[in-house]
């Protein structure tokens, strides 16, 4: 197609030329933020080179070393994990090709590798969930939690933000916590467990809405009520998500926005630009609750 | 013989099924609420139902030497076959049908490759393993298709007394069961597992056999996608059938069936589904942290399997009691 | 009595030399298609990208040539990067580092193959717990990714090493070392002609007087070996520890085993053919980053189609051979 | 059971080398060893004899390692020895060729041969050398073929001899050779017999496992006989008659031997052929040639190894597709895609490798008889249990194939019976040509005689039977017609009025000229 060559073509014609390497289509979400980065970028006359790591960090690493190969203007990416870019990030700035970061950091002393950082913050999701949780709590609370895919860096961060908040709360007792690898088969058959071998259930905190969803489905079989006989609460505002919420079956959601095309692309403009740009963007992301998600339902995109 | 092989897989199946029972007083219990029957055991059996289901058409694959990587794809794009045509306002019984007959073709075509075309099972179907997640998500656009259709529900959560899926399952495993001792497909099957050129020169039609059991493999993977796609009333193309492949053939050698081909045992692929079910619930109801559920899980296989190893398990047999009479008691079996 | 004529270009060899002719033609059709694909350092980048590959496929080439197979190797990486990762924190020396990485892949390959060959379990299910147990002794380890700041291993990562207007990594440099190490075993050493007579018939391999036992276990330490020393060249690809690395791997190494001409029932294959295979896979991955505008689901779906390409034309290939040879029996 | 007496027991001045005393060996349901006592001398022929099934074959692997023992002790040169698998016997110079063969068809003919022991320089294996070397054995055992070439791509004739090379190519003190001779022609034998007596007169204590009675007395200095897995007799060989010796394997006094020596009777056969070839053949494998078989008609195809015997009966049974000509069944022609379209016109064929293309070998005795008559009528109908356990009843007596256990795993039977089951699955198809390829291959004397008494009353109930042996008294024996190929070529054919044995064995040897002899 009319993208199959690259080349240096900022200078010359005045197109930017964007290497965007995805980790994967894992999700709904993940497939909402790549929709937003092609749809922003086609909006702003960006040339996009969009590759699929799906889900390894062996071919991001492999789409970036060819976004070198081909000198795009910028590469962007949103790290599978924390770790382990340094080599191909010190050969991005060797050829002087700068990199934005998106949805998550990299763990690496040397700031100059990269430009910025945009994207949400995990362990502040985790917080909003706990801080909600804390505030409507009355009483003693027995929470299950349903975990992303263990070694995920969402789960981890967003378990971290979680508890941190309700250690203030000694009456809130995380009593069984299981991964149900962010989906909603996994939700579903692990609160299935949950509901057997622990009684009393007040609280699910689930990673994400999907394995939310599941956990719907069980509280629903097992003769319960969700939303009332157990809260839910659910990190990311996908839209089935918020149906849920709206129809009070979950309780509160805590938004994860993959909706940063926009911004992304003004930032690849300003960085090609030689402008100053800050360290750390954060997205814009709010909590919901149900009157909440009633109100916001009718004009949400994903 | 075989019967003695699967005592000791049965014995590690009731051992976790006692574990349970431990961390879980009630674990057996069972009750019936609005005419459906609730309990741990039939939350296995469910949630195994998918997998005893490709397992049952892996089994007759790996009798005929063969492997089937793309069950799972297969399973995730019959659920979003499903789900988007009802989506789309479509009828939940054309949704099904049409996902199982797109499986049909699915299963043709490894069939083909295999049969015809000569290429290596495991890479035949590894094609259909990459490029059908591929297709499932082209499908649903790469979103969670959310339906909302109660006739749909019921294939993977509706209850007939017992969960329809357990029922499901049950009945293919019964026609499975029989299809191959009242026709000749069994024999057939296993004669072209073990001496394919022999098989061809005694006029087994070897190709027809091989395409049959890749499709009825695929057929499975499909009737297991619709349910887990109707379990959640959703279908998740990237995720729905995840690894079932592994779980499958898991549960076939656990089962006795050797990857060699040849003789086949459908009760071990029984046993062995559940076993790995239950093995899963366990873990959830007992509560392994999660970061140790892999360690656990491969301690618990690695166990199963040498309990049930030709070497080990003769060993154990004989320890109380001399080696004599435990030909004795291999002759009186015979007869 | 006759005597067989030597045929042209001896029957064994086709597989490898046709995965080879696809190979060639593809990365033509790529350099025809994209601009800057025909370079030098593409070729280069290929190994640097797939050094471990390669090394895993080697030790894999090993068990399928016995017809095992290892289902552990993804894992075996992971948990290699793991401990490279968590004993270099806890401020082991990097090369006290690496013996101990190399030393618990071998461990697991012994494991595995004692169970294979003396309790007779079947090299899939073997395989399969040690991966579940490889992948989970990986997360008791830390559930997070751990990041190599150890300086050795740094340098090492990021030193390249110019050759003309190219430059690779140390990485390709032991890759090649095993290759060509792997080659001499299979093909000058008692050891490795027992490996392919073990895959060709166990049975009579044993009645043979063949040492067909300790080839049987030998093939999955190497294999083991070969993991953990892939796990290593990972870690410098990466500088990290995680214990979802490598995910699925094992399913790459396989499909590269095989369309480098080894036949999973034993006894026919070679090493170069692996490496060519893993090549074959390396330059899919490239041309799918290159063509820079697939979808993820479209991603799926060329690299399933690519793979049957390949297979197709390298069957064809060898069919149109063999009937030339007057070979095919059927 | 053995004669402490006997004065074949001891002798004189000699010890022992193999000593076997009261060796049992069981498999579930069967004592196919009991309480054997067993010596083999050094610089002797020891011919080891005895039924199919009778244990020959057993006792073998007891020696090496193969089976545990279940009693008894094993002592070699007098030290007690208990060998944990075969490497360890070949260790201690016991070499060994098994009665199927047992290479690996992947390497090459020179790797098989020295595989374990090749030469080395600097530590890796000099391929130049080994080959070289493999190339000089097989010379000696009469083989020209290149050494490098694939075992596989070889018939199973070729494969026994490479075998033989393999157990010949080391300085064994015990040279065992469980049916070596099964698919070799008589110049094969001949020059593996040489090789026999040059390493007896060395010291070897060789063991000998055949069921052609001529090698035994050729050969063998000693004979012990086993009867249902014990011993029935040791003898000196020159003392012992046919006679005796047919009488003790089979524990009844019995006209066999008058009956096997019979020639069958001639039969008038129908006029109008059965089955006619014209011109058919394949590149590579057989040049074209014409054939008419008729009805009630037992031709016969006779030439050395490799004349293309079993080439030609692949072709008339779809196994592999001709290349020219063209084949007329009822003077209809019929296009011979896959031996499913010639089972389905009335043509079976056995083929000679029992192992690799006969028997399925994980199977029961009964799905083994009845799988072709099941392929024919396809997955769905199902050959009724009854009509199944019938047919299988009476080929099992008819046979008398043992153990008479239709549920046997087909792979445990002794290769002889594995022979007879192949045998009753073509029968059991009722076909109208029958193809035999070596149906006699390690059957014993008696068994033999009932599958040549089989043979001549399905030709009188009117089946074309093709048969195909490499022992040519058999053939002529036998056949109505005999066919004579050479470097697969047809090079004659002889009406069995005028078909002695040495007709055959001068028309094999006659070089050049090309004899053309239409019936
Ligand atoms: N692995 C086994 N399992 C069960 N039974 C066996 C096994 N091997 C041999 N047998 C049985 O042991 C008996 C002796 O068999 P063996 O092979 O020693 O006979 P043989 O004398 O060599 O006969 P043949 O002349 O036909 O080769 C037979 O009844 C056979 O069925
Ligand atoms: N002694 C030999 N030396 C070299 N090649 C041989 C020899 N014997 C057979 N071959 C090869 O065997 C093939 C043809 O064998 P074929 O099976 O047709 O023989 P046959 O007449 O059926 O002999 P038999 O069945 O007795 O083994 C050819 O490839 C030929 O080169
Ligand atoms: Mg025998
Ligand atoms: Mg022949």
């Amino acid at each position: 197609g009319e993208g199959g060559s690259g080349g240096a073509a900022a200078g010359d014609d005045g197109t930017i030329t964007i290497g965007f390497a995805q980790v994967g289509a894992e999700s709904g979400w993940r497939t909402a933020n790549t929709k937003s980065i092609q749809e922003a970028a086609e909006a702003a006359g960006i040339e996009l080179k969009f590759s699929d790591a799906q889900q390894r960090q062996e071919n991001q690493i492999r789409a970036i070393r060819s976004y070198v190969q081909q000198r795009v203007d910028v590469i962007a990416f949103s790290p599978v994990v924390e770790t382990g870019w340094d080599t191909v990030l010190l050969e991005a700035k060797r050829a002087n090709i700068p990199v934005i970061l998106t949805d998550r950091a990299v763990d690496s002393d040397d700031t100059s590798l990269y430009e910025t950082f945009l994207g949400s913050d995990f362990v502040e999701e985790g917080r909003k969930a706990g801080e909600w949780l804390v505030e409507n709590a009355t009483g003693p609370q027995k929470v299950v939690e349903l975990q992303g895919t263990t070694g995920a860096a969402p789960a981890i961060d967003r378990k971290e933000g979680f508890e941190e908040v309700i250690a203030s709360r000694p009456d809130i007792e995380i009593v069984a916590s299981q991964t149900g690898d962010f989906t909603r088969s996994g939700g579903k058959q692990v609160m299935e467990a949950f509901l057997r071998s622990t009684p009393d259930i007040d609280v699910v905190y689930a990673h994400n809405d999907d394995m939310g969803l599941g956990a719907i489905e069980a509280i629903k079989a097992a003769g319960k009520v969700p939303g009332k006989d157990i809260k839910i609460i659910t990190v990311d505002a996908v839209k089935a998500g918020m149906e849920a919420l709206a129809a009070g079956e979950i309780n509160f959601i805590v938004e994860c926005n993959p909706l940063l095309g926009e911004q992304l692309m003004e930032l690849a403009k300003k960085v090609v630009a030689g402008e100053e740009v800050p360290e750390r963007v954060v997205t814009e992301e709010t909590t919901f609750t149900q009157e909440e998600a009633k109100a916001a339902l009718p004009d949400r995109q994903y | 013989m075989s019967n003695r092989r699967l005592l000791w897989p049965a014995l590690a199946l009731v051992a976790l099924l006692l574990l349970n029972l431990v961390f879980t007083p009630s674990f057996f219990a069972l009750r019936l609420q609005d005419g459906h029957l609730f309990g741990s055991l039939v939350d296995i059996l469910r949630n195994g139902a998918p997998t005893l289901l490709i397992a049952l058409g892996m089994t007759l694959v790996i009798a005929t030497r063969g492997i089937d990587l793309s069950v799972g794809a297969v399973a995730a794009i019959a659920g979003a076959v499903a789900c988007t045509h009802i989506a789309d306002g479509g009828g939940p019984v054309t949704a099904m049908a049409l996902a199982l007959v797109l499986c049909a073709v699915l299963g043709l075509w490894n069939g083909f490759l295999v049969s015809v075309v000569g290429i290596q099972p495991i890479i035949a179907t590894l094609v259909l393993m990459t490029a059908g997640r591929g297709i499932a998500m082209l499908l649903t656009e790469g979103q969670i298709v959310t339906i909302d259709d109660d006739v749909y529900r019921q294939v993977g959560a509706g209850f007939l007394v017992l969960p329809i899926a357990i029922l499901i399952s049950l009945a293919v495993l019964g026609g499975v069961a029989l299809a191959t001792r009242r026709t000749a497909l069994g024999m057939l099957v296993e004669s072209v597992g073990v001496n394919p050129e022999a098989s061809r020169l005694a006029g087994v039609r070897a190709r027809t056999i091989i395409w049959t059991v890749y499709v009825f493999v695929a057929l499975c993977a499909g009737v297991a996608g619709l349910m887990i796609s109707s379990n959640v009333s959703a279908a998740d193309a990237n995720n729905a059938g995840l690894w079932i492949e592994l779980d499958a053939i898991l549960a076939v050698v656990i089962g006795g069936t050797s990857l060699a081909g040849g003789r086949y045992s459908l009760t071990g692929t029984l046993l062995g589904a559940v076993i790995i079910q239950t093995l899963t619930t366990t873990v959830y109801t007992i509560g392994v942290p999660p970061e140790v559920t892999l360690v656990f899980k491969a301690v618990v296989v690695i166990i199963v399997c040498l309990l049930q190893a030709p070497r080990v398990a003769p060993a154990l047999r004989r320890a109380p009691a001399p080696p004599k009479a435990e030909q004795e008691v291999e002759e009186v079996a015979v007869r | 009595m006759t005597v067989i004529a030597p045929p042209r270009v001896p029957s064994r060899f086709l597989p490898v030399i046709a995965t080879f002719v696809v190979f060639v033609l593809t990365f033509g059709a790529g350099s025809v298609r994209y601009e800057g694909f025909a370079s030098g350092q593409i070729v280069a980048n290929l190994f640097i990208d797939n050094a471990f590959l390669i090394v895993l496929a080697v030790g894999m080439t090993f068990v399928i040539l016995t017809g095992g197979i290892d289902l552990s190797v993804g894992a075996v990486v992971a948990l290699s990067t793991m401990i490279a990762a968590a004993a270099l924190r806890a401020g082991w020396p990097a090369w006290l580092t690496m013996l101990a990485v190399l030393a618990t892949g071998s461990v697991l390959g012994l494991g595995m193959g004692l169970m294979i060959h003396k309790l007779r379990v079947q090299p899939f299910i073997a395989t399969l717990a040690g991966m579940f147990l490889a992948r989970g002794l990986c997360f008791v380890i830390s559930v997070e990714s751990v990041s190599i700041k150890d300086p050795a291993f740094r340098a090492i990562a990021t030193e390249s090493i110019p050759l003309g207007d190219v430059s690779i990594t140390y990485s390709v440099v032991v890759a090649l070392l095993v290759v060509a190490f792997a080659a001499y075993v299979l093909h000058l050493t008692r050891f490795g002609r027992t490996v392919y007579a073990v895959g060709g018939n166990e049975s009579s391999a044993t009645l043979m007087g063949l040492a067909a036992g300790r080839v049987k276990v030998g093939v999955y330490v190497i294999s083991g070996f070969c993991s953990a020393l892939a796990g290593l060249l990972f870690s410098f690809y990466m500088l990290s520890g995680y214990g979802l690395h490598a995910v699925g791997m094992e399913l790459d190494v396989i499909a590269a085993v095989v369309v480098g001409g080894t036949l999973l029932s034993g006894g026919v294959g070679y090493v170069v053919g692996s490496v060519v295979g893993v090549l074959v896979l390396g330059t899919v991955q490239t041309i799918i980053s290159f063509e820079g505008t697939l979808s993820s689901w479209w991603t799926k779906i060329v690299i399933g189609v690519l793979l049957l390409a390949f297979i197709a034309l390298q069957r064809l290939i060898v069919h149109r051979q063999r009937d030339l040879q007057g070979l095919s029996r059927d | 059971m053995t004669d402490p007496t006997n004065p074949a027991r001891t002798r004189p001045g000699n010890e022992p080398l193999v000593d076997l005393r009261g060796i049992t060996v069981e498999f579930p349901g069967v004592k196919a060893l009991q309480d054997v006592d067993f010596r083999l001398f050094p610089g002797e022929v020891h011919a080891l004899m005895g039924e199919n099934g009778a244990g020959k074959s057993t006792l073998i692997k007891a020696l090496t390692g193969v089976h545990a023992l279940d009693t008894g002790e094993i002592h070699l040169a007098g030290e007690p020895v208990s060998f944990a698998g075969p490497a360890q016997a070949q260790a201690a110079g016991i070499s060994t060729v098994y009665q199927e063969v047992n290479l690996c068809p992947n390497l090459s003919v020179a790797e098989n041969i020295l595989l374990g022991r090749e030469p080395r320089r600097f530590g890796a294996i000099n391929g130049w050398a080994m080959r070289a070397r493999a190339a000089k054995l097989l010379s000696r055992m009469g083989l020209t073929i290149d050494p490098g070439s694939a075992l596989g791509n070889h018939p199973i004739a070729v494969q026994q001899l490479v075998a033989i090379a393999r157990a010949v190519a080391v300085d064994a003190r015990v040279l065992i050779l469980d049916e070596p001779t099964s698919s070799l022609d008589a110049g094969e034998v001949a020059e593996l017999f040489r090789i026999i007596r040059v390493l007896r007169d060395e010291g070897v204590a060789i063991l000998f496992v055949t069921h052609f009675l001529e090698q035994v007395f050729q050969i063998s200095d000693r004979v012990t006989v086993l009867r249902n897995g014990k011993v029935v007799g040791e003898h000196d060989t020159p003392k012992l008659s046919r006679i005796t010796l047919v009488s003790a394997m089979l524990g009844r006094e019995l006209g066999v031997l008058a009956e096997v020596e019979r020639r069958t009777e001639r039969r008038a056969a129908d006029p109008a052929p059965l089955l006619v070839a014209e011109g058919l053949g394949r590149s590579g494998a057989i040049e074209p040639f014409d054939l008419e078989i008729h009805a009630g008609e037992v031709v016969g195809l006779a030439g050395l190894l490799g004349s293309g015997r079993t080439e030609l009966a692949r072709l008339l049974a779809g196994a592999d597709r001709a290349d020219t000509g063209r084949v007329l069944l009822d003077g209809r022609p019929l296009r011979l895609r896959s031996p499913r379209t010639a089972l389905a016109k009335g043509i079976a064929y056995s083929s000679e490798d029992r192992k690799a293309e006969g028997l399925v070998s994980d199977l029961t005795v009964r799905d083994n008889m009845i799988l072709a008559m099941q392929a024919a009528r396809g997955w769905a109908r199902q050959v009724p249990r009854r009509t199944a356990d019938e047919l299988v009843a009476s080929y099992l007596a008819r046979l008398d194939i043992r153990p008479a256990n239709p549920d046997a795993v087909v792979g445990t039977l002794s290769g002889g019976n594995q022979q007879k089951v192949l045998l009753a699955r073509w029968l059991i198809t009722r076909p109208r040509l029958l193809i035999l390829d070596e149906p006699t291959r390690g059957i014993d004397v008696g068994a033999k005689a009932q599958i040549q008494q089989v043979v001549a009353d399905l030709a009188a109930d009117g089946m074309a039977v093709l048969f195909i042996s490499a022992e040519l008294e058999e053939v002529v024996r036998i056949c109505d017609r005999i066919v004579v190929l050479r470097d697969r070529h047809k090079i004659a054919e002889l009406s069995g009025a005028d078909a002695g044995v040495d007709d055959v064995m001068e028309l094999i040897a006659s070089g050049s000229t090309r004899v053309e002899v239409r019936s």
